[in-house]
């Protein structure tokens, strides 16, 4: 019985914010603003380095956003990685030895890695980037565990570690690079934006694609415990 | 920063210091630390010494600055302000050198010290704060200072003790902090000034004025163990004797009121508070609050627990007689200030040296205690006899100034409270210095111990004797300028002669 | 009626939804879906309110693609913690029960 | 030289956090010092220019706001740099000395802790609202996997509730910004503000989401049940982080949208409601506080007392006159700084305290009192700023609360603000009465390294000189932010 | 001030006796202690002999501000002191015991050190503390022996005194109220002046009547002072009985017109006490509580001369030199009877006679026999009674001042007969036999070579 109504409650109050969240959205959407920023990317995309404006919003006007996002990713592959100790991400007893499977991805993982450097290479004018990219890429790296492939470099290691931060740091270096350059912190130095997003593109794929790849295989293998605090030094 | 300012300041931290280089010794330097500690009440002794003589001859002694918007920290030395310091700094010499020989051979000496010292500074805070919100600071650091002084046994009893304490004082503190606060949104930051503030102040804010002043009286009266606020005073007597001696004499009982004091002299102005009608009322309270204490330390078998009512009863002496309007009755509350402290911290004293030398608390164990510890006997005798008002010792020059206050005040009835207390004190106190002398050794000491020649501890033998010698030449000597009474003259002439 | 506003609307009931999801299921897994039901219901709203007034705008979808990124990194955090607690536990809620085991 | 500074404070936490990622923990450790030291007198410095020169808008990337995010370098919020400069600093030694260096996965400590203050630095400059969500998101997967760091069952629960509490959170605070993003065309708040009008249902809307979903991460009542788990199952500095410096993050950003759109977009019923739920919060998690077994679960719980006060804002800076609300403004930065200090330092004593005995346990102190004084002295002193007695910074923070309650005639706080230090009062001595008793059978304590010991008293003894030297921080805060006119009126006349 | 004796005199008076207890502090200089006991009040006396009155000695910074004078009142008043003390002492030098011999002796030397210098004391405040010091002193001395009857003694005398002490506390306060100065001398006149007289002169009538065993207030003496060392009796009996009565005639305001209902009060207290006393003495079997109720009898009589200076303002200057005559004349006296009371038959019969011969000497003096101080200090004092005119009781004066000698003859009959079946022979020290011989020759000798008799 309490379940019911709880149940109800819960319902009419969710029903409720649904309605008033859309009387909102009606009222914002009848009484928008005109808004000057479209005009204002417009008139700076000449300058962003890059074409496509999501682009450009994404890895130049608001590229604060987007390195704290990787940070973010980064964030979330540590601790992934964190809570798994073993030695090798990878678990033997998942392993497969469909020969159909392996066959296939003999076909698909090159193919998928080549849709990678595609997404990367179009984001610059029409929808695509690094994150689409890395995520392919990931996939891939998800297809070859699920199809029992040998991924020994997902060890937690330095190696790893190294792929993980590799994207950020050096969107990181960029950005502080700009700093010393006498701009602001993630400013390009004028004329090299193009240049620079590209490579921080390209780094960024890696490590995202690293960084869901570790998410997915960070097994809970690990039966170590971290004693409770206080029960001894 | 002149000499001037600087000397408040050196009086506050010259026991600050040492309670932090206290609690930063190690436990078993006891030497250093006695040292530390003699060194910094002598340095107090000192520097308030100068600061009294610069007062004496109206060097304005103060330092400021602002805190908060608004609100400034502000350190001064006017002559009430030296009453007080001067007490607690004389007596922290004598109590400190006391617990020194009080607590050999116990553990936590080092906490102990260290919060004594920050009690002390507190309690100097307290006395040279030249606001009311200043004077809050302070006020409750001292609450916190004494808490760990309170429960240092670590006994379930001491432990309820200090909980009841920290209950009552933490519940005055907000009641003041409310009045302050309330007070400082009214009229600002408020320092005190010898006419307070409010003299012709709007009737319309006398309403408000009036909630105020019983919102900072309860939060006083609480350390100032104004009935019904005084539950905590008797159960805090678990806590060692230099601790009681602390709590009774010097600090906590008479910041509150000496804070009384203030707000009655310097926040309300004595006449604005008179013409309130907030006296008389005031006065009822602490007069019943006399009789009250009295009474209830007749039933106490208790030692300590009995002096702990008697200093319910005999602070209200001390509001009683800055409620009596009128300089003589302001002297005779003021001077009680100092004179009650002397007494109390003696009597205490006594007590502790019964404890700790024969191992007796109750009363009916103090039988030919006289005979035993001879000394000790006499100045518990001379404090009590005082207590009751015995001419010519402190006690005596107290109840006739405030007698003198009263009919002056033509508040004839105070002296009837003043003449029953003193026969309840006497019924009180009486008994026991009957058994002292009187009476035959009845049983063994239950923990008898001894120490060379002298009838106790060094230590704490001589602290006593030296408070005895001085409630019995305040007494004598009250006429001479180097008196309380003086000075408590001189504070009442510059409060009412401004 | 623009069809983004349509879009925004959409996004309004899968918010609804998924809150409602999200407050009364306790299986942690289903927890999540429901959360990444609020989040695309939001980049909906995100989208569709902004687009309805510009046209195609690309900073709302700019912001989405990092929303997506963050909501993502989150519900993979989400899920490597939820394997281990269940691999610890067998729980697969936060419910008391859980608690009393522990 | 603001350019240096801002670029110092940004890019050291992000960079020592990828650095050490690739290091162990010993090494790792000696890292962090370094950036601790770069990151405090980077802080400092910014701190000094900002009080000597005033405020400015620091343009990221170059690209000004509408089209940019700028950040908003003001007296608050290189305060507030400064404090997470001081406190994260403290946390980060003590951690060094305190976890466990032979765990393999306590090199990923300080990397978390980085990404932790790059997060933080993030929400007291941002000024951009999208920017702020994802600032906050940092802070929260960092925090969560701090907490989550080591696995344990207990540790994954809270760690599991934390984060689906701020996750909601962060989305229900996004909905507001898309809305707003919908109805205003920026995410700046500043432009936003320039352009918001008394009557706009929808921007209340917004405004209320994401006053919401703040106060969820800010684990204001009722909406405070993630919060103990979390803060007491970690590890002390972790835990000492969180309440210190994370749940002021979302409150930070929930007070600057008070404070530039409050005024129209609030209302009288929203402002005293919110006010409300901080006075429960006071009052219920002082109660729940008295009640816990855990010596961490009474601190955390005393976090979320000690949250409700900085609640007061809403009501006692809504249409009250202009004094009023500076003095409310300023009570709030004192009560966060002070109890940021304050409880970062109770929390790494009572660590201490817990390492001496062996036990979470309140009843297991007995006797602690003269084995590890040192310690205990510093939760002492930093309970006096939670009781809010003087000098503390928590009493200068009451008493701007109490004159702002009073001359706005909404008594009621007053009676909250009391009664809050009385129950604070009574959970802090309870715990001083445990360590006092005397009984304690075995004498078997374990004694941790005098620098665990000093760090704690040294973030007391800032809470505690925070009340004496109040004024000259908080006319930090009052300093003329001349830019901020000027964007102001540059969005203004754009439409 | 004429004639200002040398100031260490006066301080030796008084300090002398104050500070001699200090030799109690070590059990050492018991001897010391116990042989000084008679020499204390010598300064005292040297002072009352031979120093030219009146002289007035400022002493501002003592206190509240103190003067000490002597003026010919006071100097009878001192010289019973200072003589019945030091003859007691001398007594008390062979009474005492080892026993408590040191708390004895301490509260001897303060006791006296009070008694003399309330005599001396020229303001209320000082007379009020001296008179407090010896009323608090004076218990110890009550309680010496430790008996229950002792104690039960010391407590009701305790309680009397307290009230008293209380009342004067009072008086004194709202006398210094309304005259605004501290000076005793200028006390009748302000008493005169004040809104308060009528309550002052009863709280000061009150509470000087507790020590001077005024009818209702004296319930305390008939015990107190027979279970007091016999010296101690002696000194309670014979002295400190008369503070009470001298702080009246310093307090009162006698000379002050408008305060006869009060003389005829205490006319008729003084007689009612003598007459009463003698009714209840009568009954007593201890020689010491005959005397004691003796001396409630004859404080009655000497009350009825001070109501009567009351009464007739114009009269006082007559009466007070009659009053402080009797006074000496009764404590001298009674001072004898007491310490006879101490002593042992000697083994000879003359010297038993003589003993008898001795003791009968101040017990005729009490009933006025010719050519004994009683003779001539009653005669003056009868003589200035029935020359004051106006009185109340004024026609049966006569016949009261008669039932009062008959009254006490009824207790000196009393009196000797029960001593006369306490005596018992024995031995007593040497000091013990001078110091009653010493008291006897004073008060019926040397009484007549007294500066103020003469």
């Amino acid at each position: 019985m309490r379940r019911r109504l709880l149940l109800f409650l819960t319902l009419a109050a969710c029903a409720g914010f649904t309605v008033a969240l859309a009387a909102a959205v009606l009222h914002a959407a009848g009484a928008a603003l005109p808004s000057a920023l479209p005009e204002q990317l417009a008139a700076s995309l000449g300058s962003s380095g890059v074409e496509h404006p999501v682009t450009a919003v994404l890895l130049n006007f608001r590229n604060y956003d987007t390195l704290l996002e990787i940070g973010v990713l980064v964030i979330a592959g540590m601790v992934g990685i964190s809570l798994a100790s073993t030695s090798s991400l990878e678990d033997p007893a998942l392993r497969s030895s469909d020969s159909l499977l392996y066959a296939l991805q003999r076909w698909f993982v090159p193919l998928m890695l080549l849709l990678a450097l595609y997404l990367l290479w179009a984001g610059a004018d029409r929808p695509g980037g690094a994150f689409q990219a890395g995520a392919v890429l990931a996939a891939t790296g998800v297809l070859m565990r699920l199809g029992g492939l040998p991924m020994e470099f997902v060890r937690p290691g330095v190696l790893l570690r190294l792929g993980l931060v590799l994207g950020f740091a050096v969107f990181l270096l960029v950005a502080v690079a700009g700093a010393l350059a006498g701009e602001a912190f993630l400013a390009y130095p004028p004329g090299m934006a193009g240049g620079l997003i590209l490579t921080i593109e390209i780094v960024l794929t890696l490590s995202i694609g690293m960084i869901l790849l570790a998410l997915f295989v960070a097994a809970p293998v690990s039966d170590e415990h971290e004693p409770e605090e206080g029960a001894g030094p | 920063m002149s000499l001037s300012a600087l000397l408040p300041i050196l009086a506050l931290l010259s026991s600050l210091l040492a309670a932090v280089v206290i609690f930063a010794l190690p436990e078993s330097s006891h030497r250093l630390r006695t040292l530390v500690n003699l060194l910094a009440a002598l340095l107090k002794l000192g520097v308030v010494a100068v600061m009294t003589w610069g007062v004496f001859r109206g060097v304005d002694f103060s330092v400021s600055f602002t805190m908060l918007p608004g609100v400034s920290f502000m350190l001064r030395a006017d002559a009430l302000a030296m009453l007080f310091a001067g007490l607690s700094a004389v007596l922290w010499l004598f109590t400190t050198i006391y617990a020194v020989g009080y607590l050999e051979d116990s553990p936590n000496r080092s906490r102990f010290f260290g919060f004594f010292s920050l009690c002390v500074a507190s309690t100097m805070g307290v006395a040279l704060a030249g606001n009311l919100f200043t004077f809050f600071l302070f006020y409750e650091m001292l609450t916190l200072s004494t808490y760990p002084l309170v429960v240092h046994r670590g006994t379930d009893k001491s432990l309820q003790a200090g909980r009841n304490y920290i209950i009552y004082t933490l519940g005055g503190g907000v009641a003041l902090l409310l009045g302050i606060a309330w007070l400082h949104g009214l009229a600002g930051d408020l320092p005190f000034q010898e006419t307070g503030h409010f003299q012709g102040a709007d009737p319309a804010l006398h309403g408000q004025l009036t909630l105020i002043f019983v919102l900072l009286i309860a939060g006083l009266g609480v350390k100032a163990g104004l009935f019904p606020l005084h539950g905590w005073l008797p159960q805090a007597m678990v806590a060692p004797a230099p601790v009681s001696a602390l709590l009774h004499a010097v600090a906590v009982v008479k910041a509150g009121a000496f804070g009384i004091v203030r707000v009655v002299y310097d926040i309300y102005g004595i006449d604005f508070a008179y013409a309130l009608g907030l006296l008389e009322p005031l006065a009822w309270l602490a007069a019943f609050t006399i009789i009250y204490g009295s009474v209830r330390a007749l039933w106490q078998t208790d030692l300590k627990r009995r002096l702990a009512f008697s200093t319910i009863s005999q602070v209200s002496y001390i509001i009683l007689g800055v409620t009596l309007f009128g300089p003589l009755g302001a002297v005779g509350g003021l001077v009680h200030l100092l004179h009650q402290g002397i007494m109390k911290i003696t009597l205490f004293f006594c007590a502790g040296n019964y404890a700790e030398t024969l191992g007796v608390h109750r009363v009916d164990e103090l039988d030919g205690a006289g005979a035993r510890m001879p000394a000790t006997s006499v100045a518990f005798t001379l404090a009590a006899l005082g207590m009751i008002g015995v001419p010519p010792l402190a006690g005596f020059v107290t109840k006739w100034a405030l007698g003198a206050g009263a009919l002056a005040a033509e508040m004839e009835w105070a002296i009837l409270v003043l003449l029953v207390s003193s026969l309840l004190n006497a019924a009180y106190f009486l008994p026991i210095v009957y058994r002292l002398w009187f009476c035959p050794i009845a049983a063994p000491w239950p923990a008898e111990r001894r120490w060379g020649r002298l009838e106790t501890h060094a230590w704490l033998f001589w602290p006593p004797l030296v408070t005895t010698l001085m409630l019995v030449l305040v007494g004598l000597l009250a006429a001479t300028f180097v008196s309380p009474l003086s000075w408590a003259q001189l504070i009442a002439v510059r409060m009412y002669l401004p | 009626m623009s069809p983004d506003l349509l879009y925004a609307l959409a996004g309004v009931v899968l918010c609804g939804i998924g809150l409602f999801g999200f407050l009364l299921l306790e299986h942690l897994l289903r927890r999540l879906l429901a959360f990444n039901l609020i989040g695309s219901g939001v980049f909906l709203v995100l989208i569709g309110l902004a687009q309805h007034r510009n046209g195609p705008d690309p900073v709302p979808q700019a912001l989405v693609l990092t929303g997506i990124v963050v909501a993502i990194a989150a519900t993979a955090l989400a899920v490597v913690l939820i394997r281990r607690y269940y691999h610890l536990t067998g729980h697969t809620s936060l419910a008391d029960d859980g608690e009393a085991q522990s | 030289m603001n350019q240096w500074l801002m670029a110092g404070l940004l890019f050291t936490p992000l960079a020592w956090a990828a650095l050490s990622l690739l290091l162990d923990f010993r090494q790792g450790r000696w890292l962090s010092w370094l950036g601790m030291l770069i990151q405090a007198l980077v802080s400092l410095g910014l701190w000094v220019a900002v009080a000597s020169n005033g405020g400015f808008y620091y343009a990221l990337a170059g690209w000004e706001a509408p089209l940019g995010i700028a950040l908003r370098v003001d007296g608050l919020a290189v305060t507030f740099v400064l404090l997470t400069a001081a406190v994260a600093t403290a946390c980060g030694l003590h951690a060094g000395v305190y976890l466990d260096p032979s765990k393999s996965w306590q090199r990923y400590f300080w990397p978390l802790f980085w990404f932790l203050w790059a997060g933080l630095n993030g929400v007291w400059l941002g000024a951009d609202l999208f920017n702020l969500y994802v600032s906050l998101e940092l802070i929260s997967l960092s925090a969560v996997g701090l907490v989550a760091l080591g696995g344990e069952a207990a540790a994954l629960r809270a760690a599991l509730r934390y984060l689906f509490a701020v996750l909601l959170g962060s989305l229900v605070y996004l909905l507001g910004v898309a809305l707003l993003y919908g109805q205003f065309g920026t995410l700046s708040l500043t432009g936003i503000a320039a352009v918001v009008g008394a009557d706009e249902p929808a921007a209340a809307m917004a405004l209320l989401l994401m006053l919401a979903g703040l106060a969820l991460k800010t684990a204001l009542f009722p909406l405070h049940g993630w919060l103990p788990p979390a803060h007491g199952v970690a590890k002390s500095p972790v835990s000492a982080l969180l309440s210190g410096l994370v749940v002021k993050a979302s409150f930070y950003i929930a007070a600057r949208l008070w404070l530039e759109l409050g005024d129209r977009l609030g209302s009288h019923t929203l402002a005293q409601g919110i006010g409300a739920l901080g006075a429960g919060a006071v009052i219920w998690g002082s109660w729940l506080a008295f009640r816990q077994p855990h010596l961490k679960q009474v601190v955390a719980y005393s976090s979320v007392a000690q949250i409700g006060y900085l609640f007061l804002l809403f009501p006692l800076t809504f249409a009250v006159a202009e004094p009023v609300s500076r003095l409310a403004q300023q009570g709030i930065t004192l009560q966060v700084v002070s109890h940021a200090l304050a409880k970062s330092a109770m929390f790494l004593a009572a660590g201490n305290l817990i390492l001496s005995v062996r036990s979470k346990r309140v009843d297991a102190l007995g006797g602690v009192s003269h084995y590890l004084p040192f310690s205990l002295f510093s939760f002492g002193l930093a309970g006096v700023s939670l009781m809010s007695l003087p000098p503390t910074g928590g009493f200068a923070a009451k008493w701007l609360l109490l004159q702002a309650s009073l001359a706005s005639g909404q008594w009621w706080w007053v009676v909250v603000l009391l009664l809050g230090g009385v129950l604070a009062a009574a959970y802090v001595f309870r715990i001083y009465r445990a360590t006092f008793l005397e009984d304690r059978a075995s004498d078997d304590f374990y004694h941790p390294p005098r620098s665990l010991e000093a760090i704690p008293m040294l973030l007391a003894l800032l809470a505690l000189g925070l009340g004496l030297v109040a004024e000259p921080v908080l006319s930090v805060l009052a300093l003329p932010f001349e830019v901020a006119a000027e964007v102001a009126a540059d969005v203004a006349v754009q439409p | 001030m004429n004639g200002l004796p040398p100031v260490a005199l006066i301080a030796a008076s008084v300090l002398l006796p104050l500070l001699y207890p200090l030799l109690a502090a070590r059990p050492g200089w018991r001897g010391a202690l116990r042989a000084a006991l008679p020499l204390l009040p010598l300064p005292a006396l040297v002072l009352a002999m031979l120093s030219a009155t009146p002289w007035t000695l400022e002493l501002p910074w003592l206190m509240l501000g103190s003067t000490w004078m002597l003026d010919e009142l006071r100097r009878s008043f001192l010289l019973l002191t200072a003589l019945l003390w030091s003859t007691a002492g001398l007594y008390a030098v062979g009474y005492l015991g080892s026993e408590h011999l040191r708390r004895f002796c301490v509260f001897w030397g303060l006791t006296l050190a009070g008694n003399l210098g309330l005599v001396l004391a020229g303001d209320m405040v000082s007379f009020y503390t001296f008179f407090s010091v010896m009323t608090f002193a004076a218990y110890g001395l009550v309680v010496h022996d430790g008996s229950d009857r002792a104690r039960f003694a010391g407590r009701v005398y305790l309680v009397m005194a307290l009230l008293g002490e209380m009342a004067l506390l009072a008086g004194f306060l709202l006398a210094a109220q309304a005259v605004d100065t501290l000076l005793l001398a200028d006390l009748a006149a302000g008493i005169g002046a004040s809104d308060d007289g009528h309550l002052i002169t009863a709280l000061l009538i009150a509470g000087f009547g507790v020590k001077a065993g005024l009818p209702l207030l004296h319930f305390w003496l008939p015990l107190a002072h027979p279970v007091a060392p016999t010296p101690a009796s002696a000194v309670l009996s014979g002295a400190m009985i008369k503070a009470g009565l001298l702080g009246w005639l310093l307090a009162l305001p006698i000379g002050e017109a408008g305060w006869g209902p009060w003389g005829q009060f205490l006319i008729v207290m003084g007689f009612v006490g003598s007459l009463g006393a003698a009714l209840f003495g009568m009954l007593q079997r201890d020689p010491k509580t005959v005397l004691a109720w003796s001396s409630i009898s004859q404080m009655g009589l000497i009350v009825v001369p001070v109501g009567a200076a009351l009464a007739a303002p114009g009269h006082a200057p007559v009466l007070l030199p009659a009053i402080a005559l009797f006074a000496l004349h009764h404590g001298l006296a009674k001072g004898c009877l007491f310490l006879a009371v101490g002593l042992v038959l000697p083994a000879s019969r003359i010297l038993r006679v003589l003993l008898w011969l001795l003791v009968a000497l101040p017990a005729l003096s009490l009933l006025g026999l010719p050519f004994t101080s009683g003779a001539l200090a009653k005669g003056v004092m009868k003589k200035a009674l029935l020359a004051t005119p106006d009185l109340p009781l004024a026609e049966h004066m006569p016949l009261l001042l008669q039932a009062a000698t008959l009254a006490t003859l009824v207790l000196v009959v009393r009196y000797g007969w029960m001593l006369w079946l306490k005596l018992e022979p024995g031995g007593a020290a040497a000091c013990r036999w001078w110091g009653w011989i010493l008291a006897t020759l004073c008060s019926a000798v040397l009484f007549w070579w007294l500066p103020v008799v003469r």
